[in-house]
């Protein structure tokens, strides 16, 4: 109960955030460059054809009176349509979120499971040639514009090495997708037993997923091991060591449960930042994702998709920093109360 | 001994000291050595760059077009016969530029509201944290994209969006650490000596976080020129034919399949030499600012 | 009994490795503890009192390592044994103690598991009955419902209870030696008093052996069968207690013995030589009242942080205000100061109203140059980023008028002399001086726009004893000199004493009792004062 | 053969998915194509359908009439712009007003309900009617009312002329008049919506010989061939992938790796240098009626003048933009030495690069020391706009007129483009029907249509194209070759834009398909396409 209301008040202090960003994406879309009623009434056009399609689509009212058409609209649950795909947008993000979903969070479970260890390692290093060696790799791999390792890993793995399968989005083009669960193809895949296509997506996952993770590892192995040091230096871990503690109890459950608190937090941050970052894998990968979807909008001018995107990202944004205040209050009591 | 010259002198032991130590960060670690050695060369490339190429920059030449890297051409030539080691480095500067100016103007903007929000609490804390809270709701990367295609790709709009990305960080850091000293005995000490909020905020409490800032600066500055990189790879880098890193890897990258690779790999490996270098600057600045490790 | 020392310490040397070379924290230094024996090891910081302990334990951090002498611990030599080996030791056979007991419990885990962990770690109790046996121990620190305590995270406790799960924690697993490194630093006397207690009659019990490490002579004597003095990493004086205080032969020893305050001392003790030079000449003082506080309230949600406190304070008088943490003397005196506003009462400065005027706006405010404050922390109070001078100069330049350059340099050097700081530390950050240089420099800019009331915040609370001293002495010839009054917050009874006039006793923000020094120290009338007196330890005289 | 080098190094990791025999089976009869991007709308007639939606059109709808086939240049199959073929319509009687149709009888459409003569009717009658692409494209061929389109009888329809017009059949050939099922839609439409247009964005609904079983937008289409196709002979794959793959690096690497079978929009580079490698089956061939072009407004100084006109056409550097920017793949518009004006459009104008005739040229027009302006381009097509823009303004340089290059994002060129402020720009015009004088009428009459971007005016020039159209229609050959003549020539001397090349179509096709036909909107015909 109380913490259903604690969610609650959580929710309710974010709406000022997703006002803001209704807002401003509104404002945002309306001057970018292109018009759409040009677009609609098609190449040939008359000024005053383009114009009863303006009056038509209501691009022809204030900004204002445009504006309390779009929240009304929003609150029908109708984002619009998408003048690139033709579709509502509503049923172009779901269709794709899963995909950027499924890209993101495998990519994050690689980056972690790499960079934690390693922030670990040099963190009990500190200062030796494994510390200056986890720095080197992380950074190199946060300096790296993420098309370009990309490309690299395509051109590599796909075209010369031939390890990787085509960069042609979640399946193999004769691969038929699963029947639709939970949206993942990995855990679609599982449910109907179907190994095969589990390995199919595996396979198409692994070097965009890689793509993302490189450029996650910097920040969570960098975090680990600030975190990891100023924990190492703390007066109850000197306790426990004092007490006689073995060392993988006084890392793994003294120091690393403490330092795991802002891991997480940096995770939400990274996180978001990769659903960003994805937005130039998906395109290399032709990843039928919101990113290259959201991408493919803005260029096109095409601002329902954007704004319907934006607006889907925000939500997802706070329900993920509601998730990790969850987890946080779980791993550290002194959140639960205060919270 | 006049009164200046004992404010210089003053002044002398307190840059020694800090020299000194730099010093000592820099011969202890051999990877911040490295990159501040980088980072002067980057400087060093900025302001001579444009004088010391081989070519122009600009100049086409039809009849060497895509060349691979030679004696005459040590970067190789991209499609349109331009000379790309002459591109690199002088796109060193208008990199630089972008990156400076644009880690300038949001610490300015970010740095100072966060610092305001964090010393005064109430009100100023609301409003620069719903702010806060609003851009980091944006999927960040979407929303420079969004600036810059809204604004016009110019340099001016690039750094203005990477600003505004970076703005959160910036305030939410800065909140933080002022809010931590703004019950500190030095700022309660400063009231009583009569110091009115802006002369605490100005005078007492910033420069106590600057070298905090300096090392978010120094990895902003990377991510500047990284998002410069990604907006030129979607179509919304500087106008051409000026040459900028982000921009030449993004023309390139179609190439590196078709076996072209120096058109990308080149300015490439700049681009995160410079990332690299920016990045590595950070962590070895927090060295060197980081009081604990100095004794 | 047997005649074997159970720690024997011989020739143990430790260095630091630092960029400007191998640093010796402890030289050469020689103890022995026998069972059933507590050693008290006394030193100001910087002495290598704890870094003796760390060695013994062998966990001194990365740069420190032994580089001479050997550790032998009933029979083993600790100094080459390997760190596994020392593993099983730590925690079953030594354990130790450390300040700051909130910090040295894993915040995130309850305190009956991480007793548990080391009974478990040691095979001293089974997954099935760990529980109760951890349960047992917290009992046995005396603690209340240790069963619901056995669920409990340290946030949700007292810093005493947190120390007595600390003590519980190095004792579970009944170890032959227990180091206490400043164990009561930071908890109020009579929280201190009940810990020690409790520590002492544990290994007494156990017949263990202890070493307390302190930097509180009283303490020590008052606690330890021996004493050994450290100075600068080298032993320099060990005798047992009671001797030492009667018979110091080291003139450190006596030098120590005499800074520290005892009932009966006068503020001209504590120094060793008193100042040839005949006391400052005072200023002449108009008699009235220079403060006058009515009915004081400050809430914090439902919560009366100070509650209708009345009080005041003559020209030229010495106030202290004394009480334990958490009894709203420091809210007290930043509203007096006027950093933060009442939530009802008045405060009369020199006949007129501050009280009204907001904190925010008092920086502007005329009596603002009158009213000063020394605070706790010296190196907390000074802005790392200024000088010296530019701290000092910085009230004389927001409220003393226009000032030329070099008249300002004058003025800081005259006041540098005043609190006898050498000229030339006027040009160091704060990271370059000591404690008792900062906290001169704290007290310069105090006093360098000539204020009529001071309030002392504990301001020799972070210093050692011998600079308190002089610290103390100091301040005393400034009042005096410049015709100030002084409110001097402190939990301290013994300095209050030492430097005040009246004493006022606070309690969960109401005043409890005051009086004169001497009435208040000698017959209290108030159960409190009393308790309060009684659980102050004191070397014997 | 690539495919099988591939299998042979792929591991476990890469391979299970094909593995399977009913896919690799399947794989012989399915075509994967890769393109950049997909289409926005299944239907043609649906407002903004983009040009990939123009391709699904194509194959899935029949037409009453269409093209016979010739030989291209190099040999490939072209379209031939002189020879209408039957598809719906069995039989074409064209008479002096009117033409009437008769339908096949056993043509039925993808859901089994047969083509009757109220469906074309209904199809021709929502061409006219929708407003937007299709109904101007309709009334190219003037064809512009519901009147004109008469039920002779269930299997007969006859279209009446509004007025003799050379261009009324070959537009019934065109990709707009398809024949849809009037009664699948009308059923699927609603009162706001009266031509089911919502319907058949999402689904196709014709007779043609394939049908799309799958749309993820921005993804993949896969249709599926219409086993009861009545329009020609029946298409040889059965099955159609079209995956959108927005990198072109990408869609070279899936080409090369043999994993994908055509592509066509990829850069010239990449084409000129897969052409070199020699594995894969490359066919170039121009666009025809097509001109990529420099334009000029000329109702503004500096460019009102001919003469800086003229001074542009020859800074521009010809050679170099065929060489670095197109590597030869595209048919050289410039530098005629002599010989008289042919009647045929695009043909070379005789500007070549010359600074000093520019700098003279310039000099005259009073701007010998140039001026400044801003030379636009659309960033759709940067691949090939930019480094023609950027050699332009290099060259420009040279005779002192600085040009700020101004890239302008695709969504928003054919805005800015109708707004006619531009000064400078580079472009591309291409008319689906192949005749000089529609092009002309288009792109220079003073009716200032939206493709005359130059705002150009000029009585001479309209009293020409009109002549040329009247003369068409009435067969008089004579006056039509002089009239074309005349307004080529004028074009080259007012020159208010300077043509470059005549773009190329470059597909790129793994060796063993086979039977690709080049069309005039350029796209893939799925029917005549095999796989061996």
């Amino acid at each position: 109960m109380r913490v259903a209301r604690q969610i609650g008040q959580r929710l309710v202090t974010a709406l000022p955030s997703v006002a803001g960003v209704i807002v401003v994406t509104f404002l945002l879309t309306r001057i970018l460059p292109g018009d759409t009623a040009a677009y609609f009434a098609g190449p040939a056009a008359t000024p005053a054809a383009i114009e009863e399609i303006r009056a038509r689509l209501g691009l022809d009212q204030t900004l204002p009176v445009q504006f309390l058409r779009y929240v009304g609209d929003l609150a029908r649950g109708d984002f619009g349509a998408s003048l690139t795909t033709g579709q509502p947008v509503l049923a172009d993000i779901t269709a794709r979120l899963p995909a950027s979903a499924e890209l993101v969070l495998v990519a994050l479970v690689l980056a972690v499971a790499i960079a934690v260890p390693l922030g670990i390692i040099a963190a009990l290093k500190e200062r030796s040639l494994i510390d200056h060696a986890c720095r080197v790799v992380a950074t190199a791999g946060v300096s790296l514009p993420v098309f370009f390792t990309g490309l690299l890993l395509v051109y590599v793995f796909y075209y010369i090495l031939g390890w990787a399968p085509s960069p042609l989005g979640r399946l193999d083009v004769f691969a038929s997708a699963p029947p639709t669960a939970s949206g993942f193809f990995l855990i679609d895949s599982l449910l109907a037993g179907d190994v095969e296509t589990f390995r199919a997506t595996l396979a198409q996952l692994v070097l965009p997923a890689a793509t993302l993770a490189i450029f996650a590892l910097a920040p969570i192995a960098r975090m680990t091991r600030g975190a990891m040091l100023s924990v190492l230096g703390s007066d109850f871990v000197r306790t426990a060591r004092a007490a006689g503690l073995s060392p993988n109890t006084v890392v793994m459950g003294y120091a690393f449960r403490n330092a795991v608190l802002p891991v997480i937090t940096t995770l939400g941050m990274v996180f978001s930042f990769l659903l960003g970052a994805s937005v130039l894998v998906e395109k290399v990968f032709a990843w039928p994702g919101i990113g290259s979807y959201a991408v493919e909008a803005l260029i096109a001018s095409d601002y329902a998709p954007v704004q319907g995107f934006v607006l889907v990202m925000a939500v997802l944004y706070l329900l993920l920093n509601l998730c990790i205040d969850i987890l946080y209050g779980l791993i550290d009591p002194r959140v639960r109360i205060d919270a | 001994m006049s009164a200046a010259g004992i404010s210089e002198a003053r002044a002398a032991s307190g840059l020694t000291a800090t020299l000194q130590h730099a010093r000592h960060v820099i011969t202890e670690n051999p990877v911040t050595g490295f990159a501040f050695a980088l980072f002067l060369l980057l400087v060093v490339t900025a302001i001579l760059g444009p004088s010391l190429v081989p070519y122009d920059p600009l100049a086409t030449d039809s009849s060497a077009s895509l060349r691979p890297p030679s004696a005459r051409h040590w970067f190789g030539t991209d499609q349109l016969g331009r000379d790309i080691f002459s591109r690199v480095v002088v796109a060193t500067r208008l990199d630089m530029i972008i990156a400076v100016t644009s880690v300038a103007v949001v610490f300015a903007a970010g740095g100072l509201a966060g610092i305001a929000a964090g010393y005064f609490g109430g009100w100023t804390d609301r409003i620069v944290g719903r702010l806060a809270d609003t851009i980091m709701a944006f999927p960040l990367f979407v929303l420079a994209m969004g600036i810059v295609a809204a604004l016009g790709n110019t340099v001016t709009n690039i750094v203005i969006a990477t600003a505004v990305v970076n703005f959160p960080l910036y305030a939410r850091l800065a909140r933080a650490e002022a809010n931590i000293r703004r019950d500190a005995g030095f700022v309660m000490a400063a009231r009583l000596s009569g110091n009115t909020d802006l002369r605490i905020l100005l005078f007492h409490i910033l420069p106590n976080i600057l070298p905090i800032m300096v090392v978010q600066m120094s990895l902003t500055m990377g991510y500047a020129i990284l998002n410069a990189a990604g907006l030129s790879f979607i179509g919304l880098g500087v106008r051409p034919p000026t040459p900028e890193w982000g921009i030449m890897v993004a023309e390139g990258a179609a190439g590196i399949i078709s076996g072209e690779w120096w058109v990308a790999l080149f300015p490439g490996l700049t681009l995160m030499g410079a990332v690299f270098c920016f990045n590595l600057l950070g962590d070895g600045v927090r060295d060197i600012v980081d009081p604990q490790r100095r004794t | 009994m047997d005649k074997m020392p159970l720690l024997d310490v011989r020739d143990l040397t430790v260095e630091f490795a630092t960029r400007r070379g191998a640093v010796r924290a402890v030289d050469q230094i020689d103890l022995s503890v026998m069972r059933g024996e507590i050693l008290g090891i006394v030193g100001e910081s910087g002495s290598g009192k704890s870094v003796t302990s760390y060695a013994v334990m062998r966990i001194l951090d990365r740069a420190g390592r032994i580089a001479e002498g050997s550790i032998s611990f009933s029979g083993m030599a600790l100094q080459t044994l390997p760190e596994s080996q020392m593993r099983d030791l730590r925690g079953r056979e030594m354990s130790m103690v450390f300040q700051n007991p909130r910090a040295a419990l894993n915040p995130i885990r309850k305190i009956g598991r991480q007793i548990e962990d080391v009974l478990l770690r040691h095979a001293q109790a089974t997954r099935t009955d760990a529980r109760a046996k951890s349960i047992a121990m917290l009992d046995r620190v005396r603690i209340a419902r240790p069963e619901e305590r056995y669920d409990a995270y340290p946030f949700e406790l007292s810093g005493g209870m947190c120390q007595r799960v600390v003590i519980a924690l190095a004792l579970a697993c009944r170890p032959q030696l227990l180091i206490a490194d400043e164990p009561t630093t930071g908890l109020d006397v009579t929280t201190q008093k009940a810990v020690m207690e409790l520590m002492v009659e544990l290994t007494r019990e156990r017949r263990m052996a202890a070493i307390l490490i302190t930097h509180d002579l009283g303490l020590a004597a008052a606690y330890c069968d021996t004493v050994m003095v450290m100075e600068k990493g080298k032993v320099v004086e060990s005798a047992p207690s009671a001797d030492i205080f009667s018979a110091p032969t080291h003139p450190y020893t006596k030098r120590l013995l005499q800074a520290t305050p005892k009932p009966g001392s006068v503020l001209r003790d504590l120094v060793m030589d008193p100042q040839p030079e005949p006391p400052p000449p005072a200023r002449p003082i108009q008699p009235g009242r220079i403060l006058d506080v009515r009915g004081l309230v400050k809430t914090y949600g439902a919560n009366n942080a100070v509650d209708g406190i009345d009080l005041h304070v003559d020209r030229g008088e010495s106030v202290g205000l004394v009480g334990e943490s958490g009894c709203g003397k420091s809210t007290t005196s930043m509203m007096i100061m006027r950093l933060l506003d009442p939530s009802d009462g008045s405060i009369q400065f020199d006949g007129q109203e501050i009280g009204a005027v907001p904190a925010r706006a008092f920086a502007t405010h005329p009596m603002r140059k009158r009213i000063q404050m020394v605070f706790q922390d010296p190196t907390d109070s000074l802005n790392p980023r200024f000088t010296a001078e530019r701290a000092i100069a910085d009230p004389i330049q927001r409220m003393g008028g226009s000032i030329r350059r070099d008249a300002l340099r004058a003025r800081c050097e005259e006041l540098a002399t005043l609190v006898g700081l050498p000229v030339h530390l006027l040009d160091r950050f704060p990271h370059q001086m000591s404690g008792g240089q900062k906290a001169r420099v704290g007290i310069a800019r105090a006093i360098a726009l000539n204020p009529d009331l001071v309030i002392l915040d504990e301001p020799t609370a972070a210093l050692d004893v011998s600079v308190q001293a002089v610290v103390l002495n100091l301040l005393q010839d400034l009042k005096i000199s410049l015709g100030m009054s002084y409110l001097f917050v402190s939990h301290d009874l013994h300095v209050v004493r030492l430097l005040c006039d009246r004493v006022i006793v606070m309690r969960a923000g109401k005043i409890v009792e005051q009086g004169t020094a001497e009435q208040v120290l000698e017959a209290p009338t108030a159960a409190y004062t009393r308790e309060l007196i009684a659980a102050v330890p004191h070397p014997p005289t | 053969m690539q495919r099988r080098t591939f299998l042979t190094i792929a591991t476990g990791l890469a391979a299970p998915a094909i593995h399977s025999p009913a896919r690799a089976q399947a794989r012989n009869e399915t075509l994967l194509i890769v393109s950049e991007s997909g289409p926005n709308n299944l239907d043609i007639h649906g407002i903004g359908t983009n040009v990939p939606g123009y391709e699904v059109s194509w194959n899935c709808y029949d037409r009453l009439i269409t093209h016979g086939m010739k030989t291209g240049p190099d040999g490939t199959p072209y379209y031939d712009r002189d020879k209408l073929v039957p598809e719906l319509a069995e039989d074409m009687a064209v008479g002096d007003m009117s033409v009437t149709f008769k339908l096949r009888r056993d043509a039925t459409f993808q859901d089994g309900t047969p083509v009757r003569a109220a469906d074309v009717k209904w199809s021709l009658d929502r061409a006219v009617t929708v407003g937007g692409f299709p109904t101007f494209q309709m009334k190219a061929g003037s064809l512009e009312k519901a009147e004109q389109f008469v039920v002779v009888d269930d299997h007969t329809v006859r279209i009446d002329f509004l007025r003799k017009d050379r261009l009324t059949l070959p537009d019934l050939a065109v990709i707009v008049p398809c024949v849809v099922n009037s009664g699948l839609v009308q059923k699927n439409a609603a009162p706001n919506d009266p031509w089911g247009l919502e319907y058949t964005k999402q689904n196709t609904a014709g007779s043609g010989a394939y049908k799309v079983t799958q749309w993820t937008p921005g993804t993949e289409v896969i249709l599926e061939r219409n086993e009861a196709w009545k329009g020609g002979t029946m298409p040889k794959i059965r099955r159609v992938i079209w995956r959108m793959v927005p990198s072109s690096g990408n869609r070279r690497a899936l080409l090369q790796r043999g994993d994908a079978d055509i592509s066509y929009d990829l850069p010239a580079k990449d084409f000129a240098e897969m052409k070199t490698a020699g594995k894969l089956t490359l066919v170039s061939t121009p666009y025809s009626n097509g001109i990529q072009y420099i334009g000029m407004n000329v109702t503004k100084p500096p460019f009102d003048n001919p003469k800086v006109r003229q001074a542009v056409a020859y800074a521009i550097p010809y050679d170099k933009i065929m060489e670095v920017v197109l590597f030869g793949l595209g048919r050289p518009m410039f530098g005629k030495s002599s010989g008289p004006t042919e009647v045929a459009w695009p043909q070379p104008h005789p500007f070549n690069a010359n600074l000093d005739k520019a700098r003279a040229l310039l000099a005259e027009a009073g701007m010998a020391d140039g001026f400044e302006t801003t030379l636009s381009f659309d960033l759709g097509f940067a691949d090939v706009n930019e480094p023609i823009c950027i050699l332009l303004q290099e060259s420009l340089g040279k005779i002192g007129i600085r040009a700020t290059l101004n890239k302008i994002p695709g969504s928003n060129w054919r805005t800015e483009l109708n707004k006619k402020i531009m000064p400078l720009y580079t472009n591309v015009f291409s008319g689906w029907l192949d005749y000089p004088e529609y092009f002309f009428f288009w792109c220079y009459h003073g009716q200032n249509s939206v493709f005359n971007t130059m705002s150009y005016k000029s009585p001479t020039m309209d009293g020409l194209i009109d002549g040329a159209r009247m003369a068409a229609a009435s067969g008089d050959t004579a006056t039509y070759d002089r009239d074309v003549r005349g307004f080529v020539d004028l074009a080259f001397t007012d020159l208010p834009r300077i043509p470059l090349y005549q773009p190329y179509v470059n597909v790129a096709m793994q060796p063993n398909i086979s039977g690709y036909q080049y069309w005039f909107h350029r796209r893939l015909d799925y029917r005549s396409l095999a796989k061996a």
